[in-house]
């Protein structure tokens, strides 16, 4: 497949492993071939190391998937001395997933990333509904959201990707605001608010009551988001929420997308990714009929 | 380090069995499970076709056949995923990957083995996996009635005693198989292993502690992706943090996790 | 099972079926027992007839429903002089969904249906996105919510439901602004906007791009939203959202909604609805292990 | 008014057969559908166990016995919900619901039959219908493929002429099937029956308005409710407004719809 140019980062095909949902990489190198793919975006990484929620962190949901993690990880200092080495030795580009409480955290988060050797880029997360402050607050308000970037683009010459939060009246508006504090790309959508009830108890399952939603049930909501983005900002959008085959990644592009990740997937199949990238090169080879009643997802 | 023979794969249903009123056992041509498989793993299993149910479903090695190639599952039907695998008979294929995780660490002693329900399904393995290493351990189990415990012939074939408890009083004593353990320590006391509700794991790790015998217990927790990389499958560590049931257990020490 | 009080509305029982998703009624009545329901509410209304969207208008997503229907209905008047007399005789509550372009045609169609015999609540649709004008514009911003409640509190002594957008930021702050404007109750959650591509041709398959979502997918969406609701406001709620099961419904209520709506599984089956007022007799009878191991939904 | 005898009910699977590589025709035990179907008329089926597939899918009816009690379809397995119904076998239930809709109005006169694909399936029912009645219908069928036409058979037993036509030349004519049509109305003035693509149906509506002979059609239009309900399945009316397929149809006269 070709090679994807993201402003200034070029990813050797389009498909990544979405922020959460492939850990740091290594978990999964025993079951796909890490380096095939076009790039990890890794788990959010805080300054501090966080615990994260308390159980229950995941629920199935009709074709869809609850999670209340809580950017459970090692802190930055862990993240750089042993999971960033590791996880560079795949030779696969290595998106660091930013996370914050404040407009200084993701700061100084940043600012000591951007010389770590064998980050490719950066993606800050302003789009988390696990997290009591910070998370989803810069990704509901233009201004905060505009506000966090040109902080952070102040202290990084890396490719900067800005998640977007779906749960919003107009995404195009806050599109526009990262553009104008200048990401260099955004990357949609990060989970919708929701949440799961015991039906027996009549309580909420999870303790903070709200989780985040991925997997094919938004996948139609994911669509129509990357479609108004890509229509509001010049911006390359890396598209998400439920791609599962390369017909659902196919569909992304024709919404917009230059590039795509898969998340909840890999928890179906530890090579999703590389399914998705396999289907993408029999497509670009033969075209569609390549992908007709193609197997099960 | 790619290990794609443990990968998800395709494999065959070569026996069925409906063990009790709600809960079946199969058995699946996978030779590379049978022969890599160690008591108190799991299979992450595939249930259905379609996108609903979405996630994989984890299941203990519940017995193996390296000579014929086999591995068993034996589960209690509690929704549609479970109700899917019971529809499976031989010749159906179903999607399997593993066996996954930490199981149980072989210690000296005959050994206790406690289950609770449906937890029994790893200690047969387990049991089997003890005795070909000459230790002769005992069996406690607890129901809530006596057709929850139909497989105890299994043990009885493998030669190793059975003691009963059920909530009703049907079968063996009337109470908590905690009970039966707390008589036994007093006894024998040998490393206990277990499986089973929380609320047993709990009293198990109490009364074992009190006796000064090591434990170990099988946890469950609502899991995605079955390899430590989404951190949903969280369990408290005693002391602070998170242990992973997928990928630290899921049997762990009981003075390592959290019980309460 | 009790009936239940909405403001000045007494239904025989919590579960409605939703607008729609139940035609006028007489579709339904050779499948199910229309008398059991707690109630129908009718297919939006408007002034005019309306031809609705041109085709396709459903395609089918993973647990979902994307529709783009387009408010396809016979006009205020057929449906006083034809539709409302036929449903009436089936001795059902019934809540008419009004739907207009402007604010003037939200008023005059609940001005006439004011004393429109056999009317038992309006559910004044704000949050359509099948529509180019009217429908979500009212549904997305607060003042304008507030003023078309507002004007059609003045012409109707009906009991007054106002049925909210989930494409919003904040949903608590729209149910605050219909609650202050004389709303007796909120119902929601309306669909989620989202779209379908065929991969094949890269176009999207709905003629206006955008199409509203429906079903299981969105139930964990629709809880949260509900939950929300009932915390911000005193009004009773209606919930709804991917209602297809006796436990979906008590998810609701304990998220707080005082009524549900049975929508898009009333095309799995014609019975949805009563399937789940019997399923919830039983509860009431037996408590939760009347439910236990149901048959599939 | 209710009429719980056709509505959603659980039907055996009595028979199943592999028609052509990717068609399968299943028959049910279903004997209130094979009394009250009218050719023409459709089914509509569950297609899984789970939330996926959502809906349920419309088949025509393909064949009826009344004295055995059961009902046919005849389908190609396009995608999740083929696919799951190419998969019963006897033995296996299915949720039926149906028959649905308005089927063909049997005009008098010996009557031709169109049919691209598996677009064949009502018109087996139908032309058992009309040579009941005395009529003496002849078939014109036109696929991709000499593999797709299959099925000829079961119109041979019936004592029906059939003329083959396939978009490779693999059987009888090379080219579309209303190439035939053509040829034909220019012979024998007879009423048309007919089922398939659109572009077909298209092709079928200006011949038979040149011949002015009589042409219904059997549209296919995305589904949800199947009753007349959601106002999903619109196709557009000639001179305006929207007819809906489920509930005015899926059967039109041809010059009541817009086939373009
Ligand atoms: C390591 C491990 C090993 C296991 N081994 C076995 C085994 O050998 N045999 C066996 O029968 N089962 C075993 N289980 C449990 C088994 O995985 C579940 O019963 C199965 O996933 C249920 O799937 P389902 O689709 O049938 O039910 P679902 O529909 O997913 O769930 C049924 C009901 O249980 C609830 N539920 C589901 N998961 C949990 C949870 N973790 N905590 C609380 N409530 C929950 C759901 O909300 C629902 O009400 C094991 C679990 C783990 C983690
Ligand atoms: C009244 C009626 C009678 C029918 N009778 C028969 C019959 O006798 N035999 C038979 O084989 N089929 C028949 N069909 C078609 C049949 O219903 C579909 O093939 C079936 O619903 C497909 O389900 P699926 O889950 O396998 O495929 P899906 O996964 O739902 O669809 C497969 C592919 O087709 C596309 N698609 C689905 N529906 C449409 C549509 N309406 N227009 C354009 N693209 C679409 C999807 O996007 C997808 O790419 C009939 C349809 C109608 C409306
Ligand atoms: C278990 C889980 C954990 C996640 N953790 C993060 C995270 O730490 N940071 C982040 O930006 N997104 C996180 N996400 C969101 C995903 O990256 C992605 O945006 C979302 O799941 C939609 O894609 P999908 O439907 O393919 O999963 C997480 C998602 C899941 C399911
Ligand atoms: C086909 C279809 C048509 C609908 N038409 C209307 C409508 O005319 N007016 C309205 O207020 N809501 C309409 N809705 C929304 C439903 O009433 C309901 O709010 C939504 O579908 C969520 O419930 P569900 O998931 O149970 O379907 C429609 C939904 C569907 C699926
Ligand atoms: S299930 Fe994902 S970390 Fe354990
Ligand atoms: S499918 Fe609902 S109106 Fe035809």
């Amino acid at each position: 497949m070709k090679p994807v140019r993201l402003a200034g980062l070029t990813l050797p095909n389009p498909v990544l492993a979405a922020s959460g949902t492939f850990g740091f990489g290594e978990e999964y190198a025993p079951w796909t071939a890490l380096s095939r793919l076009g790039g990890i975006v890794t788990k959010s990484v805080t300054w501090d190391p966080l615990e994260g929620n308390p159980p229950p962190r995941v629920v199935e949901t009709p074709a869809g998937l609850l999670n209340s993690i809580g950017w459970q990880n090692p802190g930055l200092a862990v993240f750089l001395r042993e999971k960033l080495p590791r996880l560079a030795a795949y030779g696969v580009p290595i998106i660091v997933n930013v996370a914050g409480f404040s407009l200084e955290d993701y700061v100084r988060v940043a600012a000591r990333l951007d010389d770590a050797p064998g980050v490719a880029a950066l993606e800050l997360n302003i789009s988390c509904p696990n997290v009591d402050e910070g998370g989803m607050a810069f990704g509901t308000d233009p201004r905060q959201a505009g506000l966090v970037t040109a902080a952070v683009r102040r202290v990084t010459r890396l490719t900067l990707v800005v998640k977007l939060s779906p749960n919003v009246t107009d995404i195009a508006v806050m599109a526009r605001a990262v553009a104008e504090a200048g990401a260099d790309a955004v990357s949609l959508i990060n989970t919708l608010v929701g949440m799961a009830m015991d039906w027996r108890t009549g309580r909420p399952i999870f303790q903070r009551v709200v989780a985040g939603l991925s997997g094919p049930a938004v996948k139609p909501v994911a669509l129509y988001q990357v479609w108004q983005v890509a229509r509001a900002v010049t911006l390359p959008v890396i598209g998400m929420g439920g791609i599962t085959t390369a017909r659902d990644a196919l569909e992304f592009f024709a919404a917009g997308a230059a590039a795509v990740a898969v998340g909840t997937a890999n928890f179906r199949r530890p090579d999703a990714c590389l399914r998705v990238i396999e289907g993408l090169e029999r497509y670009d080879a033969e075209g569609p009929q390549a992908l007709e009643g193609e197997e099960e997802p | 380090m790619l290990s794609p023979s443990l990968g998800p794969r395709l494999v065959s249903v070569v026996g069925r069995q409906e063990v009790s009123p709600d809960s079946v056992r199969l058995r699946f041509a996978a030779p590379e499970a049978a022969s890599a498989a160690q008591p108190g793993q799991f299979l992450h299993l595939r249930c259905g076709t379609s996108l609903d149910p979405l996630l994989r479903r984890p299941f203990s090695v519940h017995a193996v056949d390296p000579v014929v190639g086999t591995v068993s599952i034996l589960f209690r039907v509690v929704g549609a995923g479970t109700a899917w695998l019971a529809r499976r008979h031989p010749g159906d294929v179903v999607d399997l990957w593993g066996p996954l995780g930490r199981g149980f660490v072989l210690h000296p002693g005959d050994g206790w083995l406690v289950a609770g329900g449906v937890g029994v399904a790893p200690l047969l393995f387990l049991a089997a996996r003890l005795r070909e290493q000459g230790a002769a351990p005992q069996l406690l189990w607890g129901a809530r009635r006596r057709q929850e415990l139909a497989a105890v012939a299994d043990f009885e074939h493998l030669g190793i005693p059975v003691e009963l408890a059920t909530d009703d009083g049907s079968e063996g004593h009337h109470g908590p198989v905690t009970d039966l353990l707390a008589e036994v320590l007093s006894g024998r006391r040998a490393p206990v292993y277990a499986c089973g509700p929380r609320p047993m794991l709990r009293r198990v790790g109490e009364l074992t502690r009190q006796a000064a015998v090591t434990a170990q217990v099988s946890l469950e927790e609502r899991m995605a992706c079955g390899v430590g990389a989404c951190q949903g499958c969280a369990c408290p560590r005693r002391g602070g943090g998170y242990a992973l049931v997928c990928h630290d257990g899921p049997v762990f020490p009981a003075e390592e996790v959290e019980l309460g």
